[in-house]
């Protein structure tokens, strides 16, 4: 959108711009708006125009979201534990971060200090390569624990690290790699040619590169202190805010193996523990369900709480394999669904259960991510922009216009946050 | 370009915030979010939500008016963006009003909750 | 006073510039000065060509509907020829497919974008009297979406086709192996052209408005465009996440939609009638914006109750928002849920009602020219009474337990969508068409294909209410031998309009080779775009346009001696004509 | 005042036989609430219809003026009659929602008690589930007793469609959806069995399905109500048809059920076996194909020598089989899940031994000839109600 409003008006015909306006528009201000203010209020209604379609799309996978949290409340409440708080955390800080360094580089070229305001805009950057940087820690210990959506869903809890598939961090970090070396070639190039312009973009550009992998880092230790903490103390959540800070210095420095055998322990635990042991191990674990009384009694008392409806659901389906057994009209519903008796027992796994959540975590997520990677090549653009010095107390409106799209995504951000992970 | 400043009309329309207001705005924020963690750790029950989305409510509010300077801004634009919320709200009310009245209706979603009851043969 | 005369004390306003001697069309030449064209008024004209293309396909493939139901086991698609163009599938694969085809393209690709894209976009900056819309290159980009969209339905077709019904209901569409995906892609790009459009509008409408023209000067096609746009903006994007998912749930089973994997149906539906049914508006508010200006312009009288139509418009607009769930009556919602989605249909139709209210009484006490816009405008008035009246009977849920999903459906929603949208499409065509290639058209062929486009349209449609009162489910490739008098009489009357449009088509291709030019004004209308030469020049106003009153007819005169309006005021000794005192000294003179 | 429109109208409604009606005939308490609605939306659409068309035709001819001249008025508003004209059908309308929400309500509200009756609907064919497993593709109910339908479908959304009882409910998979009536006027038997008896042999000959619409009587000879799916669902969607049949009484009914389920001594056990297949959900987990659902394939089972889930194996012979029907968690098959219900008490010895004799036929080279059969008769539910 901002693109529209840019300096050059390339019409298809400059000369009948040319009797009588010209002395009235500067390079900045396209032919067919009177004054630049007019241009500013155009691109800005545009732009939160553009930011309401933006606000209805996203409001599709909340509505997916509230419909599927309130059917299987126990579902969103055992997948939550598997979100690591303390990255969306981070994130959360970061993409904050972010908002007002924007917010201050749209005040910087309102009062055109330029260079204030290429700093404000590639720190913006930094912290979007940082907060992709954590992403892709996330997205890529999930994807190898088999946490995926429904249809992919694989995730074992007798064995949740299966080793040997493939390193998808390696695979997300690649394109990166490949930019910022490319980069680096630009930026050695461009020096020896001595292009000092291009010299100057590729300084920051690199610099905002090489911030994606800060943030893998980042992710890395936060991710084995945080499940490590997890794993030992997972009963008690009352401390885990404090707890949770000080493991991280603890165990900064330790691997992921630590983490690893959390999840098995905690599939295995009994569940009497504590309520959310109790819906993971519930939801996840295979061999609890099957036929024997015992566990049968087990869920009847578990269903009884009325917001355990995933379990409410396998008490139905048992009761349907008795009244069919005696005799009932069956209903042929479909296999894997529900009904039959078979899925009810074969399919204890659930993908269909606990893979919703991780599809709607999924799209909401990677689509909020393909919004900050579609920022940050807007932002690229702005930078240079910056760096030319294009933008005036006249003319700020690209800054404004991407400022008001990067607080989009922050507000975007603010509300999946704490839906995603902070359910209790 | 500076050959047209001045008092002109159409010109000299930048607003721009004081970085105290923005820099206060970033703290409350980070604030915010260290509160809404800290709270996590205590069962609410179905409270939880409630207080969930009011912070979150309030940290959209500050980055909506103030990052976004929508408390400045020209009533139309505050318009538009207030009024999509509006017609979210219409879309999940509906729809989850939809959803939900439909469990304790003649046809109960089946998806997991097997209601299969079964007719006499 | 003599017809044709100036009134005493009176006398012919100079238009105050000399006729450009370029205008938009010949300004520049080559292909690429179009494909790279930002004149907003180009981008309407290949918009313009391009759904008409759109509708001549979906058109061909609504003629291939009817002549299958000719008989009750199917005519058209059981003749060997089909069996030799695609030997894998059945005539009955072939009518499923086909309904498929006319109903997306004709919604997506012809309905959506017609009267907003193509004539919104030639109009709408030239009736504010403004020089371009807010964003052209936004403009151009999303005709070229337009265009990206069409070719992934090109793509699907030639692909494995589309079976899915428009509506691409799941499970059914993810689980059928034609080519979804290429289908919801192009839909969703479409989305987006539509979106930008919408966006682009309403940013012209709030800030290219030229001094003078306020809010309520706007020609009512403004306020129903902005009205339009406004559903655009805010709905077409759940379509985008919708189609999104379900293209991931295609691919990658997420499992919101699909039962097999402990989705639910009923969401998908609720999602996409949250966008489609405002989009039935969006394809129809245009059309009332072109009524209101074609009835007041052909009947030479002020519009009758303007606030009441422009905030019927944006009533429309919102209301619109409220009553999806119409199309899910029996699809299982919660009773409760039913019975509020029943009663805000209600309300919808109040403003509908107010508009033909109000042309009526326009046309009351006019001095109507039965020109070509004319009748189809007094066709649109009539077929969307019934449209909008049979609506009504689907809006009550008792009778929609019967009605839904029959032919009485397929009848109330072509009563609207072509009896109204098509209709006011071909008029605003003729209407605007002087205007757009400075040619004058052939009246008596214009007239006579609103006359056979007319009784084809009801001969086609109006048995299929009966159909449908009697039974016959929609979408049915082969029906039970009861129905067959009333479909052969359908299939009869499908002929007839086909012949009418194509009446219409002939008039208007003979018209660019072997028309009259046309003069600025040949209807004598009022608002800005006629006060510009016909075709407008590149820049549309030489100089800022004096805006008045867009339904002030009093003082434009039929001069009889150069047979064409002139606008006059009153005279005046001491201000030289040449130098209106609202216009700025122009250099060019 | 309200409560006597549907009187008035209902007089209007009345002529529903004849051949010009604008519905199919009337056959369910539903019909008549629905009909007189229809017939009130219809009266107050063709006043403001007639009247508008009036106006818009006089007024085009009346001011019809040559080019040039100027209108008689340029009145641009009156607040009062667009107010008037705004909010006076309004109350038309809600007289119309009024009643159209009330009739709605009656067809959600389930009467206790009602006669209950499953139905699964596929591609494209239905199964009318009569208990004790006995499926079968057309739907008989009772008159003057309100029927109960609990739906589900197996694979997209269909929806079920008696326009002579204007009822019509969307089944929509991974859920249950329920739907009432009261049929009032019950199908007369218009042909003699011996009639039928010749059909069914001309039908055996040329190996024909029962064409329903050409014959217009059941092979019961029962006169019937047309049954659609009113939901796209795929390729024969429009063939995705059966028909209703109204019994007088509840005892019509039953024995109807009966005649269904129990072999007619003219038929082969092995033939009988495999509708008995077709219509009691065998089909539903045991393929005959070798494919592996959720029960083993049937293909090549008799006979063959069976590894257990207890490690040991047993020899498929017939007793065998009919411990699995009767008990089959007795001896679980490897690989499988012990989910199949008891068919004890389901199936009559004569049922057992001619489901096991189809079985054998599966074995045996014929098994692909079964195969076919299983096919045409899943495409086609008209030509398994045939038989």
């Amino acid at each position: 959108m901002a693109t529209t409003d840019a300096g050059h008006s390339a019409t298809a015909d400059h000369s009948a711009d040319s009797h009588g306006h010209d002395h009235d528009h500067p390079s900045y201000l396209a032919h067919h708006f009177d004054t630049p203010e007019q241009q500013f209020d155009s691109g800005k209604l545009g732009m939160w125009i553009f930011l309401v379609t933006e606000v209805l799309f996203f409001s599709g996978m909340f509505c997916a979201y509230a419909i599927y949290r309130s059917w299987r409340p126990d579902v969103f409440e055992g997948c939550s534990q598997f979100l690591n708080t303390k990255l969306g955390a981070i994130n959360t800080g970061v993409l904050l971060f972010s908002s007002f360094t924007m917010a201050w580089a749209v005040r910087a070229s309102q009062l055109e200090q330029h260079k204030k305001t290429a700093a404000l805009i590639a720190s913006t950057l930094c912290c979007a390569m940082i907060f992709l940087g954590v992403k892709a820690i996330e997205y890529s210990h999930k994807w190898t624990m088999g946490l995926l959506p429904a249809g992919l869903f694989t995730y074992d809890p007798s064995n949740p690290h299966p080793v040997g598939g493939p390193n998808y961090l390696a695979y997300i970090c690649a394109p990166f790699a490949v930019a910022t070396v490319g980069i680096f070639i630009w930026l050695v190039v461009s020096f020896l040619r001595g292009a000092k312009f291009q010299f100057e973009c590729a300084k920051p550009i690199l610099v905002v590169f090489l911030c994606f992998f800060v943030g893998v880092g980042l992710g890395t230790i936060l991710e084995s202190g945080g499940s490590e903490s997890h794993g030992t103390e997972h009963a008690a959540h009352v401390e885990g805010g404090e707890h949770d800070s000080h493991a991280e210095g603890e165990h900064a420095g330790e691997g992921e193996h630590a983490a690893e055998s959390h999840e098995q322990e905690a599939a295995t635990e009994e569940t009497a523990e504590a309520a959310p042991t109790e819906a993971i191990a519930g939801l996840v674990a295979p061999g609890t369900m099957v036929s024997s009384d015992n566990e049968l009694d087990v869920i009847k008392r578990l269903a009884a709480d009325t917001t355990n409806t995933g379990l409410q659901g396998e008490l139905a389906a048992r009761q349907a394999q008795n009244d069919m057994a005696n005799g009932a009209i069956t209903y042929h519903v479909y296999d894997d669904v529900s009904a039959t008796v078979a899925a009810a027992e074969e399919n204890v796994m659930r993908k269909s259960r606990a893979g919703v959540f991780f599809s709607i975590y999924y799209c909401m997520t990677g689509v909020h991510a393909i919004h900050i990677l579609a920022g940050i090549g807007v932002l690229i653009w702005l930078l240079v922009r910056a760096l030319r010095q294009d933008f005036n107390k006249n003319y700020f409106g690209p800054v404004d216009y991407v400022g008001l799209y990067w607080h989009l995504v922050d507000l975007i951000w603010i509300y999946l946050f704490p839906l995603m992970y902070l359910i209790r | 370009m500076s050959a047209h400043e001045g008092s002109r009309e159409g010109y000299d329309f930048a607003h721009p915030l004081p970085l105290p207001l923005l820099f206060g705005v970033f703290v409350v924020l980070t604030l915010l979010t260290v509160l809404t963690v800290f709270q996590a750790n205590f069962d609410l029950g179905s409270y939880d939500i409630i207080v969930v989305m009011i912070i979150a409510t309030i940290k959209a509010v500050l980055v909506g008016s103030i990052f976004m300077h929508l408390a400045f801004d020209k009533p139309m634009n505050v318009i538009w963006f207030l009024g999509s919320f509006v017609f979210v709200g219409l879309f999940i009310m509906f729809t989850l009003f939809d959803n939900r009245a439909s469990q304790g209706d003649d046809i109960p979603v089946t998806n997991d909750a097997v209601m299969a009851a079964p007719a006499e043969g | 006073m003599s017809v044709g005369s100036v009134p005493a004390g009176y006398e012919v306003k100079d238009p105050g510039y000399p006729t450009p001697e370029e205008n938009y069309l010949t300004n520049s030449r080559g292909l690429l000065t179009w494909v790279f064209t930002l004149d907003h008024k180009r981008i309407g004209v290949m918009y313009l060509v391009g759904v008409s293309l759109a509708f001549l396909i979906a058109g061909l493939l609504a003629l291939g509907i009817r002549l299958h139901l000719f008989a009750p086991d199917g005519w058209l698609f059981n003749n060997e020829f089909f069996k030799w163009l695609a030997p894998d599938k059945a005539p009955n694969d072939i009518y499923n497919q086909v309904f498929t085809l006319h109903g997306a393209i004709m919604v997506f690709l012809f309905i959506i974008p017609s009267i907003p894209a193509a004539l919104g976009n030639f109009l709408v900056p030239v009736m504010l009297g403004a020089k371009d819309v807010a964003f052209p290159r936004l403009n151009l980009s999303s005709f070229f979406l337009w265009v990206a969209g069409a070719v992934f339905f090109v793509m699907a077709l030639l692909a494995s086709g589309l079976d899915t019904g428009w509506t691409f209901y799941t499970p059914y569409s993810t689980t059928t192996d034609t080519s979804v995906i290429l289908a919801t892609s192009g839909a969703f790009i479409l989305g987006f052209s539509s979106i930008f459009t919408g966006l682009n509008f309403i940013v012209t409408i709030n800030t290219m408005r030229p001094p003078g023209m306020t809010w309520f000067r706007m020609p009512l096609f403004l306020w129903a465009t902005y009205s339009t746009s406004i559903i655009q903006v805010l709905a077409t994007p759940v379509l985008g996440i919708t189609l999104l998912l379900l293209i991931a749930e295609r691919t990658m089973h997420i499992g919101i939609f699909d039962p097999e994997y402990n989705g639910d149906p009923v969401t998908y539906q609720h999602f996409f009638w949250f966008y489609s049914h405002p989009a039935v508006y969006i394809m129809i508010l245009p059309a009332f914006g072109v009524i209101s200006e074609l009835i007041s312009v052909h009947s030479h009288k002020r519009i009758f109750g303007y606030r009441f139509i422009a905030y019927s418009s944006i009533a429309i607009a919102l209301l619109g928002f409220l009553v999806w769930g119409h199309h899910m009556f029996t699809a299982g919602m919660g009773s409760m849920t039913t019975i509020i989605f029943s009663a805000l249909t209600f309300t919808v139709s109040v403003p509908s009602a107010i508009k033909v209210f109000n042309w009526l009484a326009t046309m009351y006490k006019g001095a109507i020219t039965m020109t070509t816009p004319m009748c189809y405008a007094i066709a649109f008035i009539f077929l969307f009474t019934i449209g909008g009246l049979t609506g009504l009977h689907l809006g009550t849920l008792a009778t929609d337990m019967h009605l839904h999903d029959t032919y009485f459906v397929v009848a109330h929603f072509h009563y609207v969508m072509v009896g109204g949208t098509l209709v006011a499409f071909l008029g605003a065509v003729f209407h605007w068409w002087p205007k757009m290639f400075g040619r004058m058209y052939n009246e008596l062929g214009g007239q006579i294909s609103a006359v056979i486009v007319f009784l084809g349209f009801n001969l086609t449609f109006l048995p299929q209410f009966v159909l449908g009162s009697r039974g016959m489910p929609r979408r049915y490739a082969t029906y039970d031998p009861e129905f067959a008098g009333l479909h052969a009489m359908s299939t009869w009357g499908a002929l007839l309009l086909g012949i009418g449009l194509l009446v219409a088509l002939v008039v208007l291709l003979v018209s660019l080779v072997k028309g009259k030019k046309a003069p600025a004004n040949p209807w004598g209308a009022a608002t800005l775009e006629w006060a510009c030469t016909s075709p407008p020049p590149f820049y549309n106003f030489e100089r800022p346009p004096v805006v008045g009153d867009p339904y002030e007819f009093g003082d434009i005169q039929w001069d009889a001696a150069s047979e064409r309006y002139v606008k006059i005021e009153p005279k005046r000794e001491t201000v030289p004509s040449e130098k209106p005192a609202e216009s700025p000294a122009h250099a060019g003179e | 005042m309200l409560n006597m429109i549907p009187a008035a109208i209902t007089l209007l409604a009345d002529q529903t036989e004849s051949k010009l009606s604008l519905f199919p005939k009337s056959a369910s308490t539903f019909s008549s609430d629905s009909d007189w609605i229809f017939h009130f939306i219809t009266i107050v659409a063709l006043i403001f219809f007639i009247a508008i068309v009036i106006a818009l035709f006089g007024f085009a001819l009346k001011y019809k003026k040559a080019k040039g001249q100027q209108a008689e008025s340029q009145t641009d508003h009156n607040t009062t009659i667009e107010l008037v004209w705004s909010i006076g059908p309004s109350f038309l309308l809600i007289v119309m929602f009024y009643f159209g929400a009330q009739g709605f309500l009656n067809h959600r509200t389930i009467p206790e008690g009602a006669y209950d009756l499953g139905v699964d609907a596929y591609k494209w064919g239905w199964g009318i589930n009569y208990g004790k497993f006995v499926i079968h593709p057309e739907l008989h109910v009772v008159a003057g007793e309100p029927t109960k339908l609990t739906m589900t479908s197996k694979d997209v959304i269909h929806s079920l469609y008696i326009p002579a009882f204007r009822v019509k409910k969307d089944i929509v998979p991974g859920r249950f959806n329920y739907m009432w009536f009261k049929a009032t006027e019950p199908s007369e038997k218009i042909a003699t069995d011996e009639e039928l008896e010749q059909l069914a042999a001309k039908d055996a000959e040329t190996n024909a399905s029962w064409d329903y619409d050409a014959r217009q009587f059941t092979p019961d000879g029962y006169s019937f109500y047309d049954l659609y799916c009113a939901e796209y669902c795929g390729t024969n969607h429009s063939q995705m048809q059966t028909v209703v049949v109204v019994h007088e009484t509840r005892e019509d009914l039953e024995a109807w059920i009966k005649k269904y389920s129990s072999r007619p001594s003219t038929e082969s056990p092995a033939s009988y076996g495999e509708k008995l297949y077709q219509r009691r959900g065998c089909k539903s987990c045991h393929s005959i194909d070798g494919t592996k659902l959720v029960g083993p394939s049937w293909k090549d089972l008799a006979g063959k020598s069976r590894p257990l889930a207890s490690g040991e194996s047993v020899t498929a012979d017939e007793n065998y089989l009919r411990e699995s029907i009767l008990n089959p968690k007795a001896k679980i098959a490897a690989g499988f899940q012990p989910v199949m219900p008891s068919y004890k008490g389901q199936l009559t010895d004569d049922d057992i031994y001619s489901l096991i004799e189809y079985i054998k036929s599966l074995g045996e080279a014929g098994a692909s000839g079964g195969e076919t059969t299983a096919a045409e008769g899943e495409g086609q539910p008209a030509e398994a109600a045939a038989e």
